[in-house]
């Protein structure tokens, strides 16, 4: 935050203590202590003699011991353990100042930042890994990568981190944290100290998968197929570890906004009035409240086979078990990205038009179906090695889901028709959104198709699809909400000009990159090849090109945004004349969102003539007799605030 | 603002506690990324340049060579010229045949998929009239001579020999060979390699390195 | 307990509060139902109902019924949460109930020691594993009653601290039913 | 209503010289070389897809011009406030909702259903009585290929590489294995390939310990020289030799055929 940039000097005042280390390092510190603790003791009772300091059982043990420590270093200890078993603590909960974001907090947004900033950083990370595989594949041998091996392990890094550290993790831990208590009126989330722990899961699965070439090169990319894993040198095993901590960072999420939405929401919001945006959440933490153990219980097991050894996926096992497996999470795991996109569309566009929402029934509808139906295709990514039999119902669902995707376009559709829309900024990337997304959704009706599935499967068709499913609805989307979110986020906004031109380069050399894909698909070009037949080469130069501006183009708008953040132009209360409860507070908000509690009394997408704002804050002075406060004999301000803000009964 | 009864206390101060360091902190965690971006891309060069300060270690006499899937151990040594060597060469696979290949300079530009692939790799073969004694042979799939100057101990039809290519013996899982030789004036960085099934072991990192020192 | 200043005690509960972190609790443990569900699913997928005949049904029998009665004393509890000297009555359930669990867990590590099936076989990789599985989550939940017989032994039992008592009752009956469940699939179907 | 007509109109031109597009694109054949009755299947359902899919593609296309073009304020400008909005249309969503539905039954019914009857129909015992049979054993990394017809275990080019050869228009059923027939101690000690011929439009997943199979006919004599689309190549990463688990593909009459199978068996016998 802007405004809150200030150190504090502390020379004039004499120091009571040594200051504390920064929680970082000490974290940093206490989980290089936890790794050698338990890495040295299962070395010391491992009966085989003769290997070396860390083999792979001292590894995963070692790094469980890492990720205790990193934990408790980083607050856990100070702020939650102790007081959990009843000693006294020091730790305070800072309130402001940069500090607070890089130390234990329960601010939900101040999570939501950290969940935003991590997110972004394994953004650039994976996004800096694809311009290394882009420039590969500029010539058909092998350049800056010595080996395939090495080609592999950055798709593999790339795919894991793009999925499981920003994928997931911006729109849901970094977006869904922040606006979801906010958007449904709440002062407070439900496990507000169970969340700001799970956030400093993000970098510890990230430095994980990053650091995973350390012990040896893995070449499953981000499926961790099998038999091929059991292969893989160790390094695979720092591939479940990291994606462990990844998705346990992302059920807390899970967990925490659906008792938020459960229990939190605002006087007055009903399920009927509850926001898209809440919705797109809640809907796909459901998935992954369901998902996400199911794939961590298959990456236990896959470990094991790799550390102990056992047989479930080997080839002696049952490797198609384990792809069973995976895409039972992994097609899910899509909805879980793109589902808050849809959800974002339909929350932007009608304040950006002032135009009701159309068919919001149906836009929510949308969003339920298809987590409901996500569940009931997976088998589509394995055409190619089901039994035929099996085929034609994931087929059939497969294209089914199609229909309530479909939805989430009606509502945009009905709610834009003769409509006045703002053309700014956000709208225009919510536009390039949905543009994007319907290529990825046609292209996918194709390869929804068994007999033109078996054609273009593995193959780079399959890699434009779901880049353009992907990038185009969530970070797309991602960006539109950024940008739509700024003056909240940073009571700052952005240059029109500015803003529409980065969108609008990115745009294009989104398009230009990810089109040319299908065609290499259609030509032949397969994947995970870092040399290729030399026919493929100019139109693979190209694409690259074209690649490394997409790159810029990010960077370019992050770097704008970060730049908005701090010296953009003071945004008004409520710049785009919104109706959800977000913009009925000060931006940024507060520590507990609304300076009283806000009760909502109308529909939150209704505009135009005779409709009434929806969000009513008492006004300070006059506590009337419409406050749920003198009407409701149990109402206790304490039910908003859950630490009871420091004051015990 | 006024203090109302719906209304969460106004926050505590912050507390006079002292801060820590925010000097500290980045200075701690840019040097955890360095050292970190060091352990992830500079281990080769760290290991290059210890060698070229210290030197390694000249291996003479009886030396082992294993062939694992798909790398060797070692992958870096250093001879002498003019030293007597025996190199037990052995093939630890369990599924692969390996070889073992010395010489200079491929080109790289093959190993484009569909590329074009010369039965011939090494541009310069070590082995060239070099003047080599096979013995204790287990296991030979075949052996390749080429310009090498060769004394089989025992029959020589167990050592299947070709012709094409490098000097090359080829060894099934399990097998070994010991080559007995002088060290030729070949001074210098040499590399070796296994060129079984079309390369690929070679391109995927099947390799190493001696370096000959002068005498 | 009186010597920590009142702001640094540990967060009280609110009714509604309650209501809110109970039903968390409870759908966290509702979804770690799911990983016994994949582990069921996969020892069905590999070896069908067989049971091998070297697995010792006495251990298998005994460690059901020890984490049966630790979740039952644990779940007796809650019950003596309120009353007169409810706080030592809590404390000795909760701490019969952790023992009964250890003692649980130790004929698994007995079990484990002889080697009834080899980790090799189709029988054995899914013994392992599920009462590997069990044996994971009745750590944690010993150390969530652990921490909770730690904090009852500092503090108060008015009723909104009872929450991590009462949480980590739950988890523990879920991990005895999870214990119980897996007895059922691995030494009965 | 001129906003409807406008945008009907729009929408009918701009779907037809799609339409007309989509022509000169199947002309050229959007899969770019295909020569087998399997890849003709796909080819078809491709272009169905493409067809039916251009006025879905050109109407939200449009949609979202036409929002642009028509239904923005200038910039700097509030929209107005003073209307009352429709927040549902029976009629339109009975038309979204019901065509996407029919849209989608479509498509299962017809290229979904039909194609994969007909691919079943083609892989019936009964029409494979005597066609060409070739195992097809996929290895860390390379294929192997042995005609058992013929009786001939490795076929293999002059330089040592493996090689497929076919006949034209004759019905080839490859079974498909992934293990190292060197090590018969280890049958199932390999990884998961993927078996694909571009030209052929179509792939199977080659799986260690099960069997796959894949019945097509070739449709011209071909070979990697006339087109780099013919090629065995591995689609499915099977570790770092990945890239070049590759082999020639030629498809030839059945006089040079027979001559290569001689020549082949010539080769086995020293």
């Amino acid at each position: 935050m802007a405004h809150a940039m200030t150190v504090p000097e502390s020379g004039h005042a004499p120091r009571p203590r040594k200051a504390p280390m920064p929680p970082v390092l000490r974290a940093f510190l206490w989980a290089a202590i936890g790794f050698l603790l338990l890495n040295t003791f299962v070395i010391a009772v491992d009966p085989f003699r003769g290997h070396p300091f860390v083999t792979g059982p001292s590894v995963v043990f070692g790094w469980v011991g890492a990720a205790i420590g990193w934990l408790l270093g980083i607050g856990l200890y100070d702020a939650v353990l102790l007081p959990l078993m009843g000693f006294p603590t020091r730790w305070q909960e800072r309130q402001q100042g940069w500090r607070r974001y890089w130390e234990f907090a329960t601010d939900h947004k101040v999570i939501g930042l950290q969940y935003m900033m991590f997110a972004v950083g394994g953004f650039l990370i994976a996004g800096g890994i694809a311009m290394l595989m882009r420039y590969e594949l500029m010539t058909p041998y092998l350049t800056i990568f010595h080996y395939p091996s090495n080609y592999l392990t950055a798709v593999g890094i790339h795919g894991t981190l793009m999925m499981f550290s920003f994928a997931t993790v911006f729109m849901i831990g970094g977006l869904g944290n922040y606006f979801v208590p906010l958007m449904i009126g709440a002062r407070e989330t439900v496990l507000s100290k169970l969340s700001g722990i799970g956030v400093w899961l993000v970098p510890v699965g990230i430095l994980t998968v990053l650091f995973s070439p350390l012990l040896g090169e893995w070449s499953t990319g981000w499926r961790g197929y099998e038999p091929l894993a059991g292969q893989d040198a160790n390094g695979i095993l720092f591939y479940y570890l990291g994606v462990l901590a990844l998705t346990m960072s992302s059920l807390i999420v899970a967990l925490n906004l659906v008792a938020t939405v459960m229990f939190r929401r605002a006087p007055g919001l009903t399920w009927g009035r509850l926001p898209l945006f809440v919705w797109g959440q809640v809907t796909v933490n459901l998935l992954m409240l369901i998902w996400f153990p199911e794939i961590q219980t298959t990456f236990v097991m896959a470990l094991l086979d790799k550390v102990v050894p056992l047989n479930f996926f080997t080839a002696t096992g049952s490797p198609l078990t384990y792809l069973m497996l995976f895409w039972l999470f992994g097609h899910p795991e899509v909805y879980i990205i793109a589902v808050p996109a849809f959800a974002i569309w339909n929350e932007i566009i009608p304040v950006m038009a002032q135009k009701s929402l159309f068919g919001r029934q149906w836009a929510v509808i949308g969003l339920v179906f298809v987590m409901m139906l996500s569940g009931l295709v997976w088998a589509h990514h394995m055409f190619t090695n089901l039994r035929n039999s099996e085929i034609l119902p994931f087929s059939f669902f497969t294209e089914m889901i199609s229909i309530p995707t479909g939805f989430a376009y009606m509502s945009a559709i009905g709610t834009l028709w003769k409509s006045k829309v703002r053309l700014n900024t956000p709208m225009l990337w919510i536009l390039m959104s949905m543009f994007n997304f319907l290529i990825g959704g046609l292209t996918g009706v194709f390869l929804a198709d068994p007999i033109v599935n078996l054609q273009l499967h593995d193959t780079f068709w399959v890699v434009g699809h779901f880049h353009y499913t992907i990038i185009g609805s969530m970070v797309f989307s991602g960006f539109g909400a950024i940008y739509y979110w700024l003056p909240k986020l940073s009571g700052r906004t952005f240059n029109e000009t500015w803003g529409k031109t980065l969108a609008i380069i990115t745009f294009l050399a989104f398009n230009l990159t990810f089109s040319q894909f299908f065609l290499l698909g259609l030509h032949g070009m397969n994947r995970w090849v870092p040399a290729y037949p030399a026919y493929l080469q100019p139109m693979n130069f190209e694409v690259s090109i074209f690649a490394f501006i997409l790159g810029a183009a990010f960077l370019g708008n992050i770097l704008y945004i970060g730049y908005c953040w701090r010296n953009g132009a003071q945004a008004g209360e409520n710049p785009w004349g919104a109706k959800t409860p977000e913009w009925f507070t000060s931006s940024p908000a507060p520590r507990y969102n609304f300076p009283v509690q806000p009760e909502i009394v109308g529909s939150l997408y209704l505009y135009g003539e005779g409709t009434k704002v929806p969000v009513v804050t008492t006004a300070l002075g006059e506590l009337a007799a419409t406050s749920r406060a003198t009407q409701d004999p149990q109402f206790d301000w304490h039910d908003y605030a859950p630490d009871g803000g420091g004051v015990t009964s | 603002m006024s203090k109302v009864p719906n209304e969460p206390p106004i926050e505590s101060p912050e507390p006079q506690q002292p801060e820590w360091s925010r000097r500290q902190f980045l200075v701690g965690t840019a040097a955890i990324g360095v050292a970190g971006a060091v352990t992830l891309f500079g281990r080769q060069s760290l290991v290059n340049a210890a060698r070229s300060v210290f030197g390694s270690p000249v291996s003479s006499g009886t030396v082992h060579l294993y062939a694992y899937d798909y790398y060797y151990i070692p992958n870096y040594m250093t001879w002498r010229v003019g030293d007597r060597m025996e190199v037990i060469f052995q093939n630890q696979s369990h599924t692969h045949w390996h070889e073992w290949t010395m010489g200079r300079h491929v080109n790289e530009a093959y190993f484009q998929a569909f590329g074009n692939l010369p039965a011939d790799a090494w541009q310069e073969d070590f082995w060239d009239g070099v003047p080599v004694t096979l013995s204790d042979p287990y296991g030979i799939d075949n052996f390749v001579p080429n310009q090498a100057i060769v004394t089989y101990v025992g029959p020589k039809a167990a050592y299947n020999i070709q012709s094409g290519g490098d000097f090359s013996p080829t060894l099934k899982p399990g097998g070994s060979l010991h080559l007995s030789f002088t060290v030729p004036n070949k001074p210098g960085l040499w590399d070796f390699g296994c060129f079984v099934q079309q390369y690929i072991h070679y391109r995927t990192g099947m390799r190493g390195q001696v370096m000959i020192l002068p005498a | 307990m009186t010597n920590a200043p009142e702001q640094r005690r540990s967060a009280a509960l609110t009714p509604a509060n309650y209501r809110a972190v109970r039903f968390s609790m409870l759908f966290f443990i509702a979804t770690q139902i799911v990983p016994f569900v994949v582990l069921f699913e996969a020892k069905y997928l590999y070896d069908g109902s067989y049971v091998s005949p070297q697995a010792d049904q006495g251990f298998g029998v005994a460690g059901a019924v020890l984490m049966a009665l630790s979740a039952w004393v644990a779940w007796q509890a809650l019950r003596a949460r309120t009353g007169p000297d409810a706080r030592e009555r809590v404390a000795t359930r909760l701490k019969v109930a952790a023992g009964l669990g250890l003692l649980a867990m130790l004929t698994v590590i007995y079990q484990w020691g002889l080697r009834y099936a080899s980790p090799q076989g189709r029988f054995g990789e899914m013994y392992y594993v599920i009462s590997g599985a069990d044996m994971v989550y009745a750590v944690v939940g010993l150390i969530m009653v652990g921490i909770a017989i730690l904090r009852n032994a500092r503090q108060d039992m008015a009723p909104e601290r009872f929450w991590t008592a009462e949480a980590s009752v739950y988890f523990w009956v879920y991990v005895a039913l999870a214990w119980i469940a897996s007895w059922v699939v691995v030494f009965l179907l | 209503m001129g906003e409807n007509v406008v945008f009907a109109v729009l929408w009918v031109v701009f779907s037809v010289l799609g339409e007309i597009g989509d022509r000169v694109i199947i002309r050229h054949n959007p899969m770019y070389y295909i020569v087998s009755n399997q890849g003709q299947l796909a080819l078809q359902a491709f272009n169905f897809l493409l067809v039916v899919l251009t006025p879905v593609f050109v109407f939200v296309v449009l949609f979202l011009v036409f929002t642009m073009v028509r239904f923005t304020t200038k910039r700097g400008e509030m929209p107005p406030a003073n209307k009352r909005f429709a927040i549902d249309n029976k009629a339109f969503v009975l038309v979204w909702v019901g065509g996407s539905i029919a849209l989608n039954l479509l498509f299962f019914l017809h290229p979904t259903t039909s194609a994969m009857e007909q691919m079943f129909a083609l892989d019936q015992p009964a029409a494979n009585t005597h066609d060409l049979v070739v195992d097809v054993t996929a290895r860390q990394w390379q294929w192997i290929f042995s005609y058992p017809q013929y009786g001939l275990t490795q076929t293999l080019t002059p330089n040592g590489q493996n090689l497929l050869e076919l006949p034209v228009n004759v019905p080839v059923k490859f079974v498909l294995r992934s293990y190292d027939p060197y090590h018969t101690y280890d049958q199932y000690a390999d990884v998961i390939h993927s078996f694909w011929v571009p030209a052929f439009g179509i792939k199977e997943d080659v799986i260690p310990g099960e069997t796959r199979y894949e019945y097509l006919t070739p449709t011209a004599i071909t070979s990697y020289a006339v087109n780099p689309m013919v090629r065995v190549q591995c689609a499915e990463v099977c570790g770092p030799g990945h890239p070049w688990m590759e082999s020639p593909l030629a498809v030839v009459s059945d006089q040079q055929f027979a001559q290569w199978v001689k020549a082949q068996k010539a080769l086995a016998n020293g």
